[in-house]
């Protein structure tokens, strides 16, 4: 039931990516992305990653969603249209088909490994936690230091 | 001997280095002295070793000397040696005097001209060349010398290169030499890698050892070589021109250092064209036709040494018809007293080319038209040509009577009724031709010619002398037949009468039909001739082969233009560089990928990564 | 360290001319250090000895069998010699050149590189050498050639270099067969001799090496790069081009090719051998309808190298020693024709066959050397040429006598291309705007280069006997495998 | 291995080393001062030059869960830090920041060369890319960096969104982010494979994922191109062999594996590709930069050949090649860009006559180009000799063509811009003979042009892995 | 029990949608949306697997890469953001200075 639940949500965001592709504004594209990740949160709480979750709802909803307003809202208020023009739109449809197909024919032919069943571990999350600060430390670590670098482009260039 | 043969070589080497590197700079109008002292010496150096051949001084009649191993790899192995036989003591003995006799008249007769030293630089370097490639011991050897004889000919003919005529004519003779030097050169290399060796003695030793077909192909392309060098159909057709060069070079030429060649090389080889009937028969006829062909031509040309040009080769051609009938007597018998007549009629001919020079423009040649009633002027001339004519035409007690009639009686002998005849009729041609030549230039006194001026006089004192000499040696010649025989180790020369009265009527006969045609019967020279262009031309062109050898070059030459520029220069290159370009090209074309748009960027990396991974799963 | 020198020392010089503070001094130096570098290599006859000279190796090889190691046997020491006397020619010849001190240096580098390619015994260090040639050239043409200097050069390199890529394929090809034969890696020409190597691959691998070195030589079709880069090459840079530089082609069948694969080269025959007939013939036809001089010597070159590449591919030894002494043939008669054609250029500015006449009565000294170095290159006996290409031919009558018929019309087609350019420039009367008046006549300083060749013209072609003996032994050693 | 044992940390010393430095050089940031550039350059270097120590200084060889040290590792860590180095050298600009975000980069290649791990391989990518689109962006931004920039970072996003995919893939199919797949490849782990190699594809600049390449290094500062065009490039051939590889305790010394199994069919085809569309494009830039960039594509056709044989494996000597072919361009590279970065030319145009002008940088920067286009004597005909040979001994002989083939054309070109310098008269754009490097640029020129010239030594490829593998 | 198929479908949907962002679309804020959708679409795969194993190592991954998204994210709209202040509009033709 609650892997049925899960993949209800993940088609949620699949919808609501959908939707974000054809928006004329971007205000509307963000608004659907706010979607897609709420909606992939709520997979997450399913899926028992709640910490998780959280955090998606957090940065993504929080801090991602709050930079991409500000970009929108600096961008200058015109109504353009939303697709490129080259690649010729067909060609990039076309382009887009290919993976489609592929991803269909796998599933058709070779298709995941139908490994062990849904289960719930518990503990999972402290396990998560001591693991981000042991063994996965330099990469924890790593990761900081990315956001650190990121931030840096935050300087403003000297006058 | 050896001192003898020493002299052959240093004498010519050093009057050449001296002339070069002393004369030239400080007294080149006395160039000719150490020319004349070496042809000198060379002249009695030959007479000497006739002397011992003839005397029987020399074991077997041959004298050979090793000199050095010129070029070796392997089992090639190259020696330059000397060989003097009876054969080449012979011919050397007439070549080096008469060419000692045209250097002296060349020294009265180029005394004005202001490349005097280098004209004789030229000439004589011409006779050293011929020396050595007549006492070369083999082949190469005297393929060595054979092309210095060419090379010298063809600045000796183009000597007045200002004259487009005469630089087109040294180019087509050394060309046409060429032409027949391939034949020669094929046939030393065939000698080379069957034999492996072009030694006379040792060719001719083993000429068992080789296959059928190689020595009928060895016959066959030393004789395409001779037949160029000796003016044979179809190689011919550079002496005509030849007439461009000054008067003593065209006797020389003719006389004793080049057109002889030839017939020396074919007398060389008589021992290999012996085995091989096939080429001697083949070798015949192509020198009754040149002969009766040229005698044709010779008969109706008016220039004077055109007309001895023709009759120079009308004459090889009876020597080879001698050397195919396989009387090497007869042919180098007839080599010598051709040799002396020869140089006798051109040395006239330019005797009489002196005294017109005024009216000739400076022209190398003179026609009929220009003579005409020569003999009172220039009666010494006259009397010169007249014995040199009778020579030719073979009435005896002249040299040409008596080496005509050997090589008849040699062709008689083999049975051949029309050889015989026809041969007969190259006989009575020659008495036509020359008679006709004499008749008109120096008795004819026809309104249309323009005659000497008036003041028009007999060369100098050394002029003089060489014509007188070789008036001697034309007259008498026709004694040398017994000696040489002996160098030769042929049997002696006897006079068959019947056939002797044959060569007689025939001339004589010719000699009338000259007298009714050009004194009798003017018309045929003034009147008819001009009425038939189309025959004039016809004759002019011997016959057409002149006309086609030159369509040939003609065609070789646009060939190789065709080649230079259609192929190399407009396809072939610029096709090579057209890759470049391509390349450049492609690069552009390939520019159509991308125009800088970030979405098209974005579509090839999901278009890469997505057949990537289609590969890449559906391969597994 | 004998060997070594011969290429150090040259190399070392073009630095040192290169940091001269003067011009002057640069050409000066330049100048001496060549001649001294000629005398040593005809001193270096001196410990010659049993044809070869000296294997000189340094260090041990590697795993990839790399070592340097370098020896000359007559042919090669012949080619140094070759080599180092045309650099001091050339240099002599470009005296008066005001050019700058780069100039010079590149003819000793490019001294060098032919020294290396000509004593290497390892093939890397072949291809090294063979590839460093390159350079000095593409500037020797590209800063001090013609008017169109600048695509001459590119075409040079980019032409050659497909060669050398070819020949670089074809080396390590062959160096991985040797491997798999004998599981030894080695670079050692004495070592790769000595194991065949037969099949397709080796079938392929041949192909390339001889593409590489057929670029060079040039061979018909891939001779087009040659004519240009000899046109709008400087005077003396022709003189390397065609006396040194077009020798390491066949220098490269010679000593790779025939010894490395006996079966496939007596195979080639009919290809190879017929390849350089058709050189003969191609190069004369073309050069028969040149008008530009240097352009016509430069197919005179075509027509003679492919008497080389007949010599060599008869597999005699006649044939290769004949190839090997024409290749100094060539060296000196095409390098003189170039000189000759670099000094008429140096006071008329003009090289075309229509622009003279009268030279013969103008410039009497030029024309006599004109003159004989023509004979030679047309083949004249008593002259070098002459006797190169006897014995090239010889060599190939015992293979093959077609081709040595059709090879011998060449010689009448040398005659068709040759005389006539000479009857133009020197005996046709100088038409209007010719550039004959007032031409001076050759001074002391090129009558001393000219009169070398032509001593050296006359001693190869009245007496070869001593310099075939240098080059009989490797050339019969070629012959019996 | 236990999951839970952390890392020790005496085995990061030299990623702390350099953390330390990138700190230092963010501390001077904080006071403007003129000088900070400098200073930080020094830190920079500093913190360089201690990790390259600290990586010998470290245990030969270590293997723990996530990340290895020493080894192989160890080796392209090294080329990483030298690029660095080359970097801070020749970089003049005032502030700490491009030091600072390069050392970042650093941090990212070093994780990228010890991870054992896909998801530290991620993070090494992430921490790579993210500083080098800020540092194409630049201090001092002018329109043309920023749309480089744009450009790189979306392109580059995607390939990470990519990788990171085909990580998830994997992680699905194999249960683990390990490089070890355990067990036999299924057609899942090879679209994983897939999709993580386009990405490093990507970071090779390989067709077509290549077109962001010429646009980033004509826009950003020479030296900047420079790093990038040797060390991202390495980057992406060391996540490619890493890809193919597949071993936790792998050492490629010993051999190879086959986790990607399918990589010797289509690795050659974009290996031709790449190399003939690089140079190709090259031969009608008029564009120094630009040209450069599209010859680095070439190269990058050469090291994949380069790296097919060494899959293909066997030879033994394959995976020397690789890195000597890595190392020779690291140096001509650097020396060419270096070079336009000094002369301030950046137009085909500009160098005409420059030789005149300047002849001793005229003739520095035709040694590079000679080196680049495979001439003897330099490293570069080693190089590619190298590759060659290898591929011949192998069954790759169509592709050792094609590499002899695409150095013809590659000659092409940078033999017409040493013609431009040398041939041509100086025209108006030319700038005057001024070339004045600092100590730090003059000794990397010097080290460049000394590099440039080992072809004399055929055995430099073995004299290198001896060194590299201490 | 549902297949995993359904997952793969949903994660690799997408994910190809977010590629369509970036191929299709012109404002670049739109192709920072494709770039997050992408970087989720693979999340959710990876949650999906952890949560199924009961993998820690999983859900650690899924952790930093969030934060790993964020940060791309933020030098993204930095870069966005400059190019909004030299007043241009962010758009994908307007970047078509660069080019062959």
């Amino acid at each position: 039931m609650t892997e049925a639940a899960f993949l209800l949500c993940g088609a949620g965001a699949v919808v609501f990516a959908a939707l974000a592709l054809f928006q004329r504004t971007l205000y509307g594209s963000a608004l659907c992305l706010l979607g897609v990740l709420l909606q992939v949160a709520g997979a997450y709480f399913l899926a028992g990653a709640r910490l998780l979750g959280l955090l998606q709802v957090l940065v993504y909803a929080g801090a991602v969603m709050v930079l991409l307003v500000i970009a929108v809202m600096s961008s200058p208020p015109r109504l353009a249209r939303p697709f490129a023009g080259t690649p010729p739109a067909w060609l990039g449809w076309l382009a887009l088909l290919l993976p489609f197909a592929e991803l269909l024919a796998f599933l058709r032919l070779a298709g995941p490994a139908d490994g062990a069943p849904w289960r719930w571990t518990p503990g999972l999350e402290t396990q998560t936690a001591s693991l981000l600060f042991g063994a996965y430390a330099p990469l924890t670590e790593a990761v900081g230091l990315l956001v650190l670098v990121a931030s840096l482009s935050i300087l403003r260039e000297e006058p | 001997m050896q001192t003898a043969a020493l002299v052959l070589f240093a004498a010519p080497v050093s009057a050449l280095l001296l002339g070069f590197f002393v004369f030239r700079r400080w007294r080149p109008e006395k160039t000719h002295w150490p020319m004349l002292l070496s042809c000198a010496a060379v002249t009695a150096a030959s007479l000497w070793m006739c002397v011992r051949i003839h005397d029987g001084f020399i074991p077997d009649n041959v004298w050979e000397l090793p000199v050095y191993r010129w070029a070796c790899a392997g089992s090639f192995v190259l020696e330059f040696g000397l060989r003097v036989d009876g054969l080449s003591a012979a011919v050397l003995g007439m070549v080096s005097l008469v060419s000692t006799l045209i250097h002296l008249y060349a020294v009265g007769y180029m005394a004005e001209d202001r490349s005097f030293n280098r004209f004789f630089l030229y000439f004589h370097f011409f006779f050293l060349s011929m020396v050595g490639l007549l006492v070369a011991d083999n082949y190469l050897q005297m393929y060595v010398f054979w092309e210095g004889v060419g090379l010298a000919s063809f600045l000796l003919i183009g000597f007045w290169y200002e004259k487009a005529s005469a630089r087109a004519a040294a180019w087509k003779a050394f060309l046409t030499n060429r032409i027949g030097d391939l034949g020669f050169m094929l046939a030393v290399f065939l000698l080379l890698s069957s034999l492996g060796t072009v030694r006379f003695t040792d060719v001719f030793a083993r000429l068992g050892d080789l296959p059928h077909g190689t020595l009928y192909a060895v016959a066959f392309l030393l004789f395409m070589g001779a037949a160029a060098k000796s003016a044979q159909f179809p190689l011919h057709v550079w002496l005509p021109d030849a007439m461009e060069g000054p008067t003593p070079v065209s006797a020389l030429m003719h006389a004793a250092t080049m057109v002889t060649a030839g017939v020396f090389l074919m007398a060389r080889s008589m021992p290999l064209l012996r085995e091989v009937p096939g080429v001697l028969a083949m070798i015949a006829l192509v020198g009754l036709m040149t002969s009766l062909g040229a005698a044709a031509v010779a008969a109706t040309r008016k220039d004077l040494k055109r007309v001895l040009a023709y009759s120079t080769v009308s004459q090889l051609g009876l020597m080879m018809v001698a050397i195919g009938t396989g009387n090497l007597f007869g042919a180098v018998f007839h080599l010598i007293t051709h040799g002396f007549f020869k140089a006798l009629l051109f040395l006239c001919a330019g005797s009489v080319i002196h005294a017109l020079h005024e009216s000739l423009n400076g022209a190398p040649t003179a026609s009929v038209d220009d003579a005409g009633g020569l003999a009172r002027k220039l009666p010494v001339t006259f009397g010169a040509f007249l014995i040199g004519a009778l020579a030719l035409s073979g009435i005896p007690p002249l040299a040409g009577f008596f080496s005509k009639d050997n090589i008849l009686e040699g062709v008689h002998a083999t049975g051949s009724l029309g050889l015989y005849l026809l041969s007969l009729l190259v006989a009575a041609g020659s008495s036509v031709y020359i008679f006709r030549l004499l008749f008109l230039a120096f008795l004819g006194e026809r309104p249309e010619q323009r005659g000497p001026k008036a003041h028009a006089h007999e060369p100098g004192f050394r002029m003089k002398v060489p014509i007188l000499a070789l008036a001697v040696f034309s007259a008498a010649a026709g004694t040398l037949g017994e000696p040489l025989a002996k160098m030769l180790g042929a049997a002696a020369p006897h006079l068959d009468l019947s056939i002797s009265f044959a060569a007689l009527g025939a001339a004589a006969a010719g000699i009338l039909l000259a007298w009714w045609a050009a004194m009798r019967r003017p018309s045929f020279d003034w009147k008819w001739r001009r009425a038939q262009p189309e025959l004039e031309r016809i004759l002019d062109d011997d016959f057409g082969w002149q006309s086609f050898t030159a369509a040939c070059a003609g065609r070789v030459a646009a060939f190789s233009r065709r080649l230079s520029d259609s192929w190399e220069k407009r396809s072939w290159d610029p096709f090579t560089e057209s890759l470049a370009d391509t390349a450049v090209g492609l690069g552009e074309n390939l520019t159509l990928l991308s125009r800088g748009a970030l979405n098209e960027y974005l579509w090839w990396i999901v278009v890469g990564a997505s057949v990537l991974a289609g590969a890449v799963t559906l391969c597994f | 360290m004998l060997l070594t020198w011969l290429w150090l020392a040259p190399a070392l010089a073009m630095i040192v001319v290169w940091a001269m503070p003067s011009r002057g001094l640069a050409r000066g130096t330049a100048l001496l250090f060549s001649l001294g570098l000629f005398a040593y290599s005809l001193w270096l006859l001196a410990p010659y000895s049993e044809g070869l000279l000296h294997l000189e190796e340094l260090g041990v090889a590697g795993p990839l069998g790399i070592r340097y190691r370098l020896s000359v046997d007559g042919i090669a020491l012949s080619l140094c010699w070759l080599s180092a006397l045309l650099t001091v020619l050339s240099l002599a010849a470009s005296w008066k050149a005001d050019v700058p001190n780069a100039f010079w240096a590149s003819f000793l580098g490019l001294e060098a590189a032919l020294m290396g390619v000509f004593c290497a015994r390892d093939l890397f260090y072949f291809y090294l050498f063979w590839d460093i040639a390159l350079i000095p050239m593409f500037f020797i043409i590209g800063l001090w050639g013609s008017s169109g200097r600048r695509k001459a050069s590119l075409k040079f390199v980019l032409y050659t270099f497909l060669g050398s890529l070819s020949l670089l394929i074809g080396l390590l090809a062959l160096v991985t067969l040797h491997h798999q034969a004998t599981g030894v890696w080695t670079w050692d020409m004495s070592a790769l001799e000595k194991t065949p190597i037969a099949g397709r691959a080796a079938l392929w691998t041949y192909a390339a090496l001889a593409l590489g070195f057929a670029v060079k030589i040039p061979v018909f079709p891939l001779h087009n790069w040659l004519p240009d880069a000899h046109t709008e090459a400087p005077a003396a840079g022709s003189v390397m081009l065609a006396g040194s530089m077009l020798k390491m082609g066949l220098f490269g069948f010679l000593r790779v090719l025939l010894p490395v694969f006996p079966d496939l080269s007596a195979a080639a025959l009919p290809v190879l051998g017929g390849l350089g007939v058709v050189n003969i013939l191609y190069g004369a036809l073309c050069a028969m309808a040149q008008s530009d001089l240097k352009r016509l010597v430069a197919f005179t070159s075509v027509s003679h190298l492919g008497f080389c590449l007949v010599g060599l591919f008869s597999l005699t030894a006649a044939g290769i020693a004949g190839a090997s002494l024409q290749m100094l043939n060539h060296g000196l008669s095409t390098g003189g024709l170039f000189l000759l054609v670099g000094m008429l250029y140096e006071r008329a500015h003009r090289r075309g066959l229509n622009d003279f006449g009268e030279l013969a009565s103008r410039t009497p000294i030029f024309a006599f050397f004109f003159a004989f170095i023509l004979l030679s290159s047309i083949g004249l006996p008593g002259l070098n040429g002459f006797v190169g290409e006897t014995m090239c031919l010889a060599g190939m009558a015992k293979a093959s006598l077609p081709l040595t018929a059709l090879g011998l019309i060449g010689t009448v087609l040398a005659a068709a291309y040759g005389l006539p350019a000479f009857q133009a420039v020197f005996w046709a009367p100088a038409g209007p705007g010719s550039a004959s008046p007032g031409l001076a006549d050759l001074d002391l300083r090129e009558r001393l280069i000219l009169w070398t060749l032509v001593a050296l013209i006359l001693w190869l072609g009245l007496y070869p006997r001593p310099m075939l003996e240098l080059l009989e032994p490797a050339a019969s050693a070629l012959a019996q495998r | 291995m236990n999951a839970l044992t952390p890392v020790p940390l005496s085995l990061l010393a030299p990623e702390i080393a350099v953390t330390l430095a990138l700190a230092a050089a963010l501390a001077v940031g904080m006071k403007s001062r003129p000088s900070n550039g400098l200073l930080a350059r020094a830190f920079g270097a500093l913190g360089v030059l201690a990790g390259l120590i600290l990586f010998f200084w470290g245990p030969a060889y270590s293997d723990t869960w996530l990340l290895r040290s020493g080894g192989v590792a160890r080796a392209w860590q090294v080329f990483f830090h030298l690029a660095a180095l080359f970097f801070l050298a020749a970089h003049e600009a005032r502030g700490e920041r491009p030091v600072a975000l390069l050392l970042g980069a650093l941090l990212g290649m070093d994780l990228l060369a010890a991870a054992n791990d896909l998801f530290a391989l991620f993070i090494g990518l992430e921490l790579m890319s993210l500083p080098l689109y800020l540092l194409v962006y630049g201090l001092r931004p002018d329109k043309r960096k920023l749309e480089a920039a744009v450009k790189y970072f979306f392109t580059g996003g995607a390939a990470s969104g990519l990788f990171l995919f085909g990580l998830s893939v994997w992680y699905a199919e194999t249960g683990t982010t390990a490089l070890a797949p355990g067990g036999l490849p299924s057609p899942g782990t090879s679209l994983a494979l897939a999709l993580m190699g386009s990405a490093a594809l990507f970071k090779i600049g390989a067709v077509p994922f290549h077109f962001w390449l010429p646009d980033v290094y004509e826009a950003s500062e020479p030296e900047l191109s420079a790093f990038m065009s040797t060390a991202v490039k390495a980057a992406g051939v060391l996540l490619l062999m890493l890809l193919s590889i597949g071993h936790s305790s792998f050492d490629p010394l010993g051999g190879s594996g086959a986790a990607f199994p399918n990589l010797g069919a289509w690795l050659p085809a974009v290996s031709a590709a790449t190399m003939t569309y690089g140079n190709l494009m090259a031969l009608r830039q008029r564009s120094v930069r630009r040209l450069l960039a599209f010859s680095s594509i070439a190269h990058a056709g050469v090291l994949l050949a380069a790296l097919w044989v060494w899959q293909d494996g066997g030879h033994g000597t394959e995976l020397s090649t690789l890195w000597f072919y890595l190392g020779a361009y690291l140096f001509m590279n650097t020396g060419a860009f270096l070079f336009l970065a000094l002369s301030g030319i950046s137009e085909v145009e500009q160098l005409k006559g420059y030789g005149a002008r300047a002849p001793w940088p005229a003739a520095f920067f035709a040694l590079m180009l000679f080196s680049l286009g495979g001439v003897p004597p330099t490293a570069g005909f080693l190089a590619k000799f190298y590759v060659i040979w290898d591929l011949l001994k192998g069954s790759g002989a169509w592709l050792a063509a094609a590499v002899a083939l695409n150095s013809l054309l590659g000659l092409g070109y940078y033999l017409s811009l040493v013609r431009t310098m040398t041939l041509d008269e100086p025209g108006p754009r030319t700038p005057d003979g001024s070339f004045c490097p600092s100590a730090a640029a003059g000794l990397v020129l010097l080290l460049c042009a000394a590099a440039s010239l080992l072809g004399f030594i055929p055995e430099a490829r073995e004299w290198l892995f001896t060194l590299l593998t201490l | 029990m549902i297949s995993p198929a359904w997952v793969w479908a949903i994660s690799g949907s997408l994910f190809i949608l977010g590629a369509a962002f970036l191929v299709l679309r012109r404002q670049l804020i739109a192709m920072v949306i494709g770039l997050e959708l992408m970087i989720n679409a693979a999340n959710l795969n990876i949650v999906y697997y952890a949560a199924r194993r009961g993998d820690a190592a999983g859900l650690a991954v899924a952790f930093l890469v969030i934060a790993a998204a964020a940060a791309e994210a933020v030098v993204g709209l930095s870069l966005i953001l400059a190019l909004l202040r030299s007043d241009e509009a962010a758009e994908t033709d307007r970047l078509q200075e660069l080019a062959d």
